[in-house]
């Protein structure tokens, strides 16, 4: 990556267009597909610059066809090419799910391996814009519930152009799960590199163990510096693979843990980690384990709302606090 | 089934009214503009500035009962279906004096009372749902018309393509309504497509299509009338392709790089649908400049009150958030 | 019901179809929309007479446009019909996604309750038939992680008829999903009837609590029978809403809980079950609770291979048995 | 970006080798079905009967690495693109020594290896992989075809329409081939449009379309070398609509009540696209009906070959589940 060592990006959204770059300075094979992601520069300017940088042969701007487009690019992956195809909010999986569940996550395996789909889904979450139900999902958990696909969510500047280029470089077919409101975050040298798959304990602690991702990272690590408890946060950086290890070493030592996310509670991917938790440190565990994710609500539009029902920082620390209280 | 019986169309709206629509209409979208610049109004917004007479004409050729869907760029069509003025204006604002006590916003913007079944920010997704609606009119032997508005962005959706034969092979009384106005957020529609009309598309259904100047607000205004009494009469589905032109940015705060000046300002000047019905309707005679200046000043001033009334709304209680969730 | 009391249908497959009679029959707005689901009788017959019973008009044979015809029965629900739309298979939500999670479930809330969409998404799921990864997946926990979605998976004849019932009377969007395997299954009076919403305890037990739904029902009653332990085996119904309290009560005195489940295990719905269980009997909990699903591989062809990562009785029963041994 | 050099094209195939792949499509199918009535076959299976002649005439036209993506009903396709007949059969059986070691089935099968991508059990989603293919050869100037099998049943899904104009706006080397053999399931396919043909559709995308009576195999074969030779020279997709006929039940095991005894009949005697050929080779001189016969007789042979093969093959071994989830 020495372009981007050379000038280490400052912000989350350049990071990501940085990894783009370096990607495709990396291999010709690289190509860069969805609406307006070319001339325009995406409509949150994350890829300003690559169109005019690669040609518009390399970054394909889209008509309004997730469906067309998304299945195209696992097409394209199969033959050769290696395309970052975007999926401009993560609420239009509703209109290209196919293509991601039963194309792209299963041709690996039904051919049993003939078929090799390198591809990485780039699509961006984020609520607390008031950008109302259709716009403010987080549906990790829906993706890394389907087998064959690999779930990364940055919530650092280092990992947005690291994960970035590791899924790239994966021979899998990768979703990279963005939060458009770390955008404006600057970091830079704010962690050291780790590889896809492994989880990062970004802040060490010895009371609580939070895991979480994406923007609740930030959410969280203030809520740890507030807390009246020492608390341990652990960045996942994924779903898939699932990096248990580094949360159970963690956990056996505080005894405590709080999985925090911005997607809904129900049946969302906390759910996955409590339970295996629960399971492996049966013997370990002072209190259960908790989660904290959004109440099963669709996002309402006004900002009064919206914030009333989004996990913060306020509540991360009292859940820390209340589960030393507890035992 | 036999058609719904046919009632007496009404008869045509005059320029005047349609023109009034269109004042109303550019005054609240223009206000919407500011605020949204000085963080008045959260979320996306995206206005249909220049676009008015689409929105007029098409709804003055409506029933209060006719069926309604739009997209993200829907105030114009929710305002000239009859929405409440002042309660589209809160929804904005996200109060709770708005038409979906601030959980729509302005990208779903829903009032069943006068038909219109929600804008949606899902491209192409109000389609299918006009369909259904269309659907219900005609087992229902509702009589209504269903219109879905969308923009020619949205015609390269799959659910467009299933939703216009569903209308076809089904007979339904629902107008397709595309509204072209050259750009699909930041890029220019014509490259994404090798045919140069919609109307070239709706053969492939073998639906019956019209296409018209979208800036002449009566002759948006009558195509649609034809449109609407076609449905009535239970002879199917229509598409009607009005060519107009966005003003502003595809959202609020986008500079438009990718338009060309002159362009952009044949459109904002000569092509202004206001100016156009205006220079008619002083051409007619019986109406003057000065009048028709204070029809727009009238409409500022609604939208003005409108604008205090959402100011000093109540935000929505936060139990309000835990509402709707489902029916009890 | 009076026509399904005279008459008590002696299939899974017959008492759906006796059930959208049923409905159909009480209230002329409801309307049967799919892929040949009319003249045809659907390509599992759970349809048949219905066509030439009620009439074209209601029930509808659709072209292959999910996504439009999905969309169009939402759209419907909004504007007085109440449909019950087939979804032929649970694999093919992947082309009509956004009609279920961003219309359907939403429309509602982000109009504060101006639009009602009263709607039966009907499909059905079953692996075990050899019909490859794109025709054997159970995805109700990416649905039920839907807020504004209802779930219900009727495991036995007396709820297919019964809770399609109840689907179609509900206000709300409601999920139904069938078992393909289950078509056949032979019942009746088998249980008393159950508001939707409610579980069942299909076999009382002393030792573990079983829960579970559709197919893994039968398997876990095949499985508690051929236990050397005392087996309660819970009938879940619906995961949306979850009927947490009778899981509750059961684990409560058994202390162990085994979540069984057809769907993949990982990130599945009984992560939610294992987590909330987890949560509020951590101190009555003999065990950890423990959960049965499908590794994390898309569906085999192959029936040799496809028995052998389905959950099967053996699996359970020893689950179960492994379960008091371990406290 | 300038065309792929153009190599000069293969000459046609001669109809004794059109014939030769009809007849062991023929046998394959024939023999698949009874496999499946008599249990032997697993899962769903979905035979081309009857529409040998698309399968032979299209891919005749092909080079060995061309791409090709096709349907639940793709048999007679992935035998005529080249795919190993052993491995074929042996796949059906769900054996470790099929083409995907027994994890893909009938729906699924794929063998990159002569260009297949693989059958497809979801409608329509074969045909953006194809347009995706075709993106690969053009960007990296691989010279290749994409070819997409699909059934007039898959017209009607949004797949189709948004594929379509991706590989029109994209100028790719695509064919969209639509096998119209008048049925989706039970479901005679032109009451599901209001449109007489495939190809007034392929108008909306503005994309060159022919039709051809898809039971002649000669017929098929030229049209597609045109197509191809088209690709070949940069000038954009290509769909062509081939009407046939679908002998047996959508599934095996389906018994067609909703189909008219006299077309039937008239389509499985009269119309069969072996006999046709047949007819036409002896018309033509220099081959006997024996020697066709003859033909016939050794496609049935190899296909037997294959089935005792299949039969005897091992069963895939457990571990074998859990490998290729992902690439390691
Ligand atoms: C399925 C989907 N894809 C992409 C978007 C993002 N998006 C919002 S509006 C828009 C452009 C729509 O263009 P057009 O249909 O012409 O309508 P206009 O904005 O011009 O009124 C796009 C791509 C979306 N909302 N939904
Ligand atoms: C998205 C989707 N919807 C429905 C089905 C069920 N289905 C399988 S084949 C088929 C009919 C296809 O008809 P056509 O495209 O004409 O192909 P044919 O079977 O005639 O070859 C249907 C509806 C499916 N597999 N995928
Ligand atoms: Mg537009
Ligand atoms: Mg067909």
């Amino acid at each position: 990556m020495s372009s981007s060592t050379d000038a280490p990006p400052l912000r989350y959204s350049g990071a990501i267009n940085q990894g783009i770059a370096d990607a495709m300075e990396a291999d010709d094979r690289v190509v860069l597909i969805g609406i307006d992601v070319g001339a325009g520069g995406g409509i949150f300017t994350v890829t300003r610059g690559l169109h005019e940088r690669f040609g518009p042969a390399r970054v394909l701007d889209t008509p309004i066809s997730e469906m067309g487009f998304v299945g195209a690019a696992v097409g394209a992956a199969m033959t050769g090419l290696r395309p970052i195809v975007e999926i401009m909010f993560m609420d239009f999986i509703g209109v290209c799910l196919d293509a991601i569940m039963n194309q792209a996550a299963k041709l690996h395996y039904m051919s049993s391996g003939a078929l090799e789909i390198p591809i990485v889904f780039r699509t961006q979450t984020g609520a607390g814009r008031a950008a109302g139900a259709q716009h403010s999902q987080s549906l990790e958990a829906m993706l890394a519930h389907i087998p064959g696909l690999k779930v990364v969510l940055p919530a650092t500047v280092t990992d947005a152009h690291d994960l970035l280029v590791a899924a790239v470089e994966d021979p899998n077919p990768v979703v990279y799960v963005e939060n458009r409101r770390l955008y404006a975050m600057k970091g830079g040298s704010d962690v050291d590199p780790l590889p896809l798959g492994k989880a990062r304990v970004a802040r060490a602690g010895d009371d609580v163990t939070v895991v979480t991702w994406g923007q609740m990272l930030r959410e969280s690590l203030t809520a740890a510096d507030r807390a009246g408890v020492s608390v341990e946060v652990i960045d996942l950086r994924s779903l898939v693979p699932l990096d248990l290890d580094t949360v159970l070493r963690s956990a056996q030592r505080t005894g405590r843990v709080l999985v925090v996310h911005e997607a809904v509670q129900d049946f969302g991917a906390g759910a996955e980690i409590a339970a295996r938790v629960g399971e492996e440190l049966f013997d370990v565990l002072r209190v259960p384990v908790k989660r904290l994710g959004a109440p099963s609500v669709p996002m309402p539009f006004s900002p009064d709302l919206e914030q009333a029902i989004m996990p913060q920082a306020g509540a991360i620390t009292a859940a820390c606090e209340q589960l030393v209280r507890e035992g | 089934m036999p058609p719904t019986s046919v009632s007496s169309p009404a008869p045509p709206a005059s320029l005047a009214d349609l023109h009034a629509t269109m004042a109303l209409i550019r005054a609240f979208e223009t206000r919407v503009s500011t605020l949204y610049r000085d963080g008045d109004i959260p979320g996306f917004v995206h206005t249909s500035l220049g676009q008015e007479a689409v929105a007029a004409g098409v709804c003055a050729a409506l029933e209060h009962d006719d069926y309604l869907t739009t997209t993200h760029r829907g105030h114009g069509h929710v305002l000239a279906k009859g929405a409440d003025l002042d309660g589209m204006m809160a929804e904005l604002f996200g109060r709770a004096a708005g038409l979906c006590r601030g959980k729509g916003g302005s990208m779903h913007v829903a009032d069943p009372s006068v038909g219109i079944l929600g804008a949606n920010a899902i491209v192409g997704a109000g389609i299918p749902l006009a369909v259904g609606a269309g659907l219900s009119s005609k087992l229902l032997r509702q009589g209504r018309v269903a219109v879905a508005f969308f923009g020619e962005g949205a015609v390269n959706q799959g659910a467009f393509h299933e939703a216009a034969n569903l209308a076809a092979i089904w007979d339904l009384p629902v107008i397709l309504l595309c509204e072209d106005n050259r750009y699909a957020e930041f890029t220019d529609s014509t490259k994404m497509t090798r045919v140069a009309s919609v109307c070239e598309r709706a053969a492939a259904y073998g639906i019956w299509a019209r296409d018209v100047y979208g800036n002449d607000v009566a002759a948006v205004h009558a195509i649609t009338r034809e449109a609407v009494e076609r449905c009535r009469a239970g002879q199917g589905p229509a598409l009607i392709e009005a060519a107009t032109y966005r003003w502003h940015g595809h959202y609020e705060g986008d500079d438009q790089p990718y338009k060309p000046d002159a362009e952009a300002d044949e459109w904002r000047t000569d092509r202004d649908p206001l100016v156009v019905a205006e220079a008619a309707l002083v051409a007619e005679g019986g109406v003057t400049a000065a009048e028709l200046s204070a029809v727009r000043a009238r409409a500022t001033e609604r939208v003005d009150r409108a604008v205090a009334a959402a100011r000093a709304a109540a935000v929505p209680a936060e139990q309000e958030a835990f509402q709707h969730v489902f029916v009890d």
